[in-house]
């Protein structure tokens, strides 16, 4: 099987699982629709032919009909048991994992997906990047609560736990864009986790591998500071123009004096922001909850660096 | 009409059934202790499943009159067992074939609670309880 | 008799509010019940506009996300727990089931009544939990997520374990009644559809509620003491609450259904003035439905990372259901045959279940199926699929219901205009709203979103403004039952014509049910040999 | 109330005789019985699962109960039962007096169950083998140890609720034969209770070689 460019109710479907998962849900709907027509028809045509006309009278003793009842009973067992083998092929087919699968760990948390590339050493958050026609496996685990790894462009969906691994795996076959979405929910900002799957074709992979691998080499530390702003999503909190968000915001905060919800204070500087970024919940600032999650093993040294350097810029 | 009205047309037991129970439940519940002392290897549960159920069996027949009782109070406890059956089995469908694709989807990732990690209680701890020693 | 013994029935007779708080009629607790869960469905009516209100617009509108998230678990928790469970069963079950067997009242009257004021101190816990910060978690409560979130989730909780007490002795309560209190001569085969509907739905209520009971205590005590049992941080599973969970809620949405099923067959039975086809098939299909619910709560895991081999067999079992819900549906068509139809109000909600109930069955058949499960999974196309058979399901076979039995009740007949246009009203509303979510869903959109991308907005406010016309019809339909209580028309004992039992005492019934002890004369819908003339037009 | 003259006091009135009243009930308890059960059930669930994944861990940590006090309170509650059903033996044959001794034997072997109980309980307070994150005790190896205290507080102290009211309710019927409500024609109440009390000695019988036997 292989993609479908999708129907009134299913999205455009870029990967190999699509189209087997298309045809079960085709082969239900057609069914459906002409069980469901059938049941409709009778009950218009018995509800014209045998109005109530004229004067109230005794009907006919009709209380069974055992071949009639045979046909509605084998009939639909029939028919759900050949869905239920569609249904469990196609399911077969997500869950085996091809041997030659190029793995990416996956982590869920509040609210954000992160990417890992183990053999580059690369990470990503909220963006997802593989190669065209190639089995991709992931290995999801979760940081906190349930969430759920949802790409409706691939027809494929899985939880992911804490303190669990789940997989699932995927052969995209159309370069472009698909929408990550959590699909379990799991707190203020479920609608908000979510993210891009980017199928790119095998060179243009290589390149964007290597490229996020190699540590913002060649760039200036703040500069480089500045884009892990975004590609590691302190930006889904913090902000850069003083707004309010889940966190406090970044702009001017260098510097300053800081109070924390014990009472305590402290004063920022590179030390203070080091710890906030591996160890956050050691000191939660006033006002604030203690949600923001630890980069500890996400960041690399020099990323902390830059993140450091970038946020002293933000006078 | 009294008569009629009369509870219990249901028959008496006579004493020594009650005492004759209680005994046999004594019995077994000597029984069950003592070889729980005895390594059977695999089989003490069964041992000790079967000689609880003995005893349930008992209770429920004599006690519970159900041996002499219509037959649908029995129906109706046999209920209870089955869908509670149906509750365990299913479940461990699932909790005990999670790894059988794929191995590592079984096990937690770290099978020690993080109580366990927090600083305070592991000093205070002389034996590594998180892992598994046998 | 006199004109004003006639005049005593059990609304009027005894007199006084201390008659009513401590009444131990079921006829009373029934209507007691009535109210209330009508309360509950319209605040939870509420809730629901204010989601569709919300979600018309991408980004914030009315709310922020916490209190979306706070308003969509209390709609689905007042809906569940406060309202359809209780709905049927205990309203009209309580008020009808004795008079259908022809007996005096249920086998425990205090024990009823008991479990009505459990279910309002049941109720009144899950209203203070609104009070105190309300919960986010879903009326799933799934853990990690409810043993983490700051919100109040035990009084929620609680609210829901002491809820399902009620709803036990409501069960229990109906066995007894069932098997002991029928009249001399009615068999089992002699029974009302509705009996042997509510008799299934008793059996899953006794069964299933310990389950969830003990599911709750247990998520309490994981949020007291970190047990570790459910909690991942203390080496615990969190896939294990959730077999906990639907290990009751699977079988609940049969406590949903049933009883409707039930009302259907009497509805189609009493308007085309047939005999019911396929009386045993209908009678058994309940008790088969009953039993297999028990072994598909799975199929509400497929994406949790249940072993495949439970997934394969609870796929599986999942269909099996769909077989005697099948059987009803054709049995029911096919006693329109050369039947004698009349649309009445009540009957025309029964055509309305029949249509939207296929719907929403014939969609569950897609969840059931493994690979597009995967794929709709928490999508709106779930969301489209139970309130198809919740609301289309059972909400139209309540109002049938209600409308068929509310002469008998109050002795008061309603506008017939009005109800006929609030009956379209709801229906063409109920569609809109829901229909497009079937397509939201298969495209993606997810549940339980406060927030959406813009491709899905046509449709969502497609949705909203459906929620509108829906609302309009139940705010018409208000009126008129209102109007009716104090203006209405004065009910015959029979307007239907129905054979039933209690059309054959007074509109509305004395206090002891019947002046004079009903005899078996002939079977429910012998319509083949009993010509009772319909009164009413 | 109803046209009940030639009726017995205790027939409520919409039942049209004892035997249906008194069949009523004895049905109404045992569906009853069946939710107990089942609401016990997902304890034993839970015990099941976490016994399967981890069953180094349960049998080292049910060596931290007390055998003897586990096998003595077996003996207790056995005792108890016979107690019980000697009391509705004796309201058969009509003999007050002493279905008065046997309920108040009864209480009294309740009371004994409790107090050991508490001995136990106190013990495992003491030195910490709490459930969950109270869990301070360090003596114990494998896995996760509080779970299984966890799930031991959890299906003895649902027990222990269980055996109060039981007791609660033999003293109403006690007080209410006392009172000469009851005799050998109407008794149910007696009996309901004993069906109840049976039904946690039952739970006991299952409970016991699960926690203190094999771990
Ligand atoms: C009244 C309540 C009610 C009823 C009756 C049903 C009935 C059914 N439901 Fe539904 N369901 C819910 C309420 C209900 N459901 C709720 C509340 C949820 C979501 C909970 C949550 O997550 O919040 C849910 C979710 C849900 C899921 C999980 C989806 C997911 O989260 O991924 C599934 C999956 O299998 C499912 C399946 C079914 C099936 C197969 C039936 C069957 O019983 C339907 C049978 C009926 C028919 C099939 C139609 C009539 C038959 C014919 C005309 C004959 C021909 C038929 C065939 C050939 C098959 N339901
Ligand atoms: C019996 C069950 C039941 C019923 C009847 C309904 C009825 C309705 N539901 Fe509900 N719903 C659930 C049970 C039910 N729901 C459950 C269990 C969930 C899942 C929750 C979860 O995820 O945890 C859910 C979730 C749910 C969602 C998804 C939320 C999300 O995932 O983010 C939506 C969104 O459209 C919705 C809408 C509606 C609407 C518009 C109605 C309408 O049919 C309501 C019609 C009623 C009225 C309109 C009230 C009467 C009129 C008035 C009070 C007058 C005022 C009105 C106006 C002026 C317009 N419901
Ligand atoms: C899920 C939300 C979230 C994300 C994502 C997040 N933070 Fe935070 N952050 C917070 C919150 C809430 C606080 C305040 C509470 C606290 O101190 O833990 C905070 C505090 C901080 C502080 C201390 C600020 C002060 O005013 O004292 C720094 C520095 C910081 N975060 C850096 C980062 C960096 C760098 C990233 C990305 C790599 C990041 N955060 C991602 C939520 C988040
Ligand atoms: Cu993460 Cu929803
Ligand atoms: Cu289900």
């Amino acid at each position: 099987m292989d993609d479908t460019t999708g129907s009134l109710f299913m999205p455009f479907g870029g990967s190999t699982i699509a189209g087997d998962v298309d045809t079960v849900f085709n082969f239900i709907l057609y069914t459906s629709t002409i069980i469901f027509a059938l049941v409709v028809f009778g009950i218009i045509f018995f509800s014209i032919r045998y109005r109530r006309r004229g004067k109230l009278a005794l009907t006919p003793d009709i209380s069974h009909n055992t071949k009639l009842e045979i046909v509605w009973t084998v009939i639909p067992t029939i028919l759900v048991v050949i869905v239920f083998f569609m249904g469990f092929n196609a399911y077969l087919k997500m869950s085996v994992v091809p041997k030659d699968a190029m793995e990416i760990k996956v982590t869920g948390q509040k609210w954000f997906w992160s990417f890992e590339y183990p053999e580059a050493g690369a990470t990503t958050v909220n963006e997802l990047v593989v190669p065209i026609d190639k089995p991709v496996k992931l290995l999801m685990s979760s940081q906190d609560v349930i969430h759920s790894f949802f790409v409706p462009g691939f027809r494929i969906k899985q939880d992911v736990i804490p303190n669990r691994y789940t997989m699932i795996w995927f052969q995209a076959t159309k370069i472009g864009e698909y929408d990550l979405f959590c699909a379990e929910y799991c707190g203020t900002k479920h609608s908000e986790m979510i993210g891009k799957v980017k199928v790119v074709s095998e060179r243009e992979f290589e390149n964007w591998l290597e490229e996020s691998s190699m540590s913002g080499e060649g760039m200036s530390l703040s500069d480089f500071g500045a884009k892990l702003y975004i590609s590691k999503a302190c930006n889904t909190c913090h902000s850069i123009d003083g707004s309010a968000g889940n966190g406090p915001t970044f702009k001017g905060i260098f510097g300053k004096q800081v109070t924390f919800d014990d009472g305590s204070q402290a004063m920022v500087d590179e030390n203070y922001i080091r710890k906030s970024i591996l160890n956050p919940q050691t000191n939660i600032v006033a006002g604030y909850q203690n949600i923001m999650p630890t980069f500890q093993g996400l960041l690399k040294e020099r990323e902390v660096d830059a993140l450091i350097a970038y946020i002293k810029t933000l006078e | 009409m009294k008569a009629k009205a009369s509870d219990h047309s249901a028959h008496i037991l006579p004493l020594r059934i009650y005492l004759g129970v209680g005994f046999a439940l004594f019995i077994l519940t000597g029984i069950t202790v003592m070889i729980s002392f005895v390594d059977l290897g695999g089989w003490n549960v069964t041992v000790a499943l079967a000689v609880a159920s003995i005893k349930a069996a008992l209770v429920v027949l004599f006690f519970m009159h159900l041996l002499y009782d219509n037959k649908i109070y029995l129906t109706i406890f046999l209920t209870a067992i089955g869908f509670l059956a149906i509750l365990i089995i299913f479940t461990m469908f699932d909790t005990m074939e999670r790894g059988r694709l794929y191995p590592e989807k079984a096990k937690p990732i770290k099978p020690g609670a993080a109580i366990y990690e927090r600083e305070d209680s592991l000093s205070s701890r002389s034996v590594d309880t998180t892992k598994t020693d046998h | 008799m006199s004109e004003a013994v006639a005049e005593k029935n059990y609304l009027n007779d005894p007199k006084g509010w201390k008659s009513w708080v401590f009444t131990l009629d079921h006829k009373r607790i029934g209507i007691l019940y009535l109210a209330s869960i009508t309360a509950a469905f319209f605040l939870g009516g509420v809730f629901a506009v204010l989601i569709r209100l919300e979600l018309l617009n991408p980004g914030q509108d009315l709310m922020g996300p916490d209190t979306y998230n706070q308003i969509f678990t209390l709609h689905g928790a007042v809906m569940i727990f406060l309202f359809i469970i209780p709905s049927i069963p205990a309203a009209l079950g309580n008020f009808f089931l004795p008079l259908l067997i022809g007996a005096k009242d249920v086998a425990f009257p205090r024990l009823n009544l008991a479990s009505y004021y459990i279910y309002v101190f049941g109720s009144m816990f899950a209203v203070y939990s609104i009070f105190t910060g309300a919960v986010d978690t879903g009326w799933t409560f799934y853990t990690p997520y409810s043993t983490e979130t700051q919100t109040s989730v035990i009084p929620m909780t609680l609210g829901a374990f002491i809820l399902g007490f009620s709803s036990i002795f409501t069960g229990l309560n109906f066995i007894v009644t069932i098997h002991k209190m029928r009249i001399p001569g009615m068999t089992w085969y002699k029974l009302p559809l509705f009996v042997w509907a509510l008799y299934a739905t008793a059996i899953i209520q006794v069964v299933a509620t310990p389950v969830l009971g003990i599911t709750l205590l247990l998520l309490i005590f994981e949020r007291v003491f970190s047990v570790g049992i459910f909690n991942p941080d203390m080496g615990g599973d969190p896939v294990l609450f959730q077999h906990f969970f639907w290990f009751y809620s699977h079988p609940a949405v049969y406590i949903m259904i049933l009883p409707g099923m039930g009302i259907i067959s009497e509805l189609i039975a009493t308007f085309s003035h047939k005999k019911i086809f396929g009386y045993k098939a209908i009678a058994f299909s309940s008790l088969g439905i009953a039993f297999i619910s028990f072994l598909v709560w799975g199929h509400h895991m497929f994406v949790s990372g249940q072993s495949e081999l439970a997934a394969m067999i609870f796929s599986f079992l999942t269909f099996l259901v769909g077989i005697p819900s099948g059987i009803k549906v054709f049995n029911w068509i096919t006693t329109l045959y050369k039947g004698q139809i009349h649309f009445d109000t009540p009957m025309l909600y029964a055509l309305s279940f029949l249509f939207l109930f296929t719907i929403g069955g014939l969609t569950g058949i897609f969840l059931g199926a493994l690979a597009t499960d995967v794929h709709l999974h928490d999508t709106y196309f779930v969301v489209a699929h139970f309130h198809y058979v919740m609301m289309g399901g059972t909400v139209m076979a309540f109002l049938g219901g209600l409308h068929y039995w509310w002469p008998k009740m109050f002795g008061k007949m309603y506008n017939h205009f009005w109800s006929v246009i609030a009956m379209i009203l709801v229906f063409v509303g109920f569609n809109v709203t829901f229909f497009s979510q079937f397509i939201l869903g298969s495209q993606g959109m997810p549940r339980r979103y406060y927030n959406y991308l813009d491709q899905f907005q046509p449709l969502h406010a497609f949705s909203t403004i459906g929620s509108w016309i829906l609302g309009a019809g139940f705010i018409i339909m208000a009126i008129y039952l209102i109007h009716s209580l104090f203006k209405g028309r004065k009910a015959s004992d029979n307007p239907w014509g129905g054979l039933t039992f209690e059309w054959a005492t007074g509109s509305p019934p004395p206090h002891h049910n019947f002046k004079v002890t009903p005899k078996m004369t002939h079977g429910p819908y012998d319509y083949d040999k009993v010509l009772v003339e319909q009164t009413d037009y | 109330m109803s046209e009940s003259h030639t009726h017995p006091a205790h027939l409520a009135h919409h039942f049209s005789d004892v035997e249906q009243q008194r069949e009523s009930a004895k049905f109404g308890m045992w569906v009853f019985l069946l939710t107990e059960v089942l609401l016990f059930g997902g304890l034993f669930m839970a015990y099941a699962i976490y016994r399967a994944w981890n069953p180094d861990m349960f049998y080292n940590a049910h060596k931290a109960l007390n055998i003897y006090m586990g096998t003595a309170n077996t003996f207790v509650l056995i005792a108890s039962s016979v107690t019980m059903a000697l009391s509705i033996r004796s309201m058969q044959l009509d003999k007050r007096k002493q279905t008065i001794g046997f309920l108040i034997a009864t209480l009294a072997l309740a009371c004994i169950f409790l107090v050991i109980k508490y001995f136990e309980y106190s013990h495992k307070f003491h030195v910490g083998q709490l459930p969950g994150k109270y869990y301070s005790y360090t003596g114990i190896k494998g896995t996760n140890p509080h779970i299984f205290f966890g799930i031991y507080f959890g299906m003895t102290g649902l027990h222990g609720l269980h055996v109060l009211a039981g007791m609660s309710a033999i003293v109403w019927v006690l007080i209410k034969t006392v009172k000469k409500k009851f005799s050998a024609e109407y008794y149910t109440p007696v009996e309901m209770v004993g069906l109840y009390w049976h039904l946690v000695d039952l739970i006991w019988i299952f409970l016991f070689p699960l926690l203190y036997l094999i771990g």
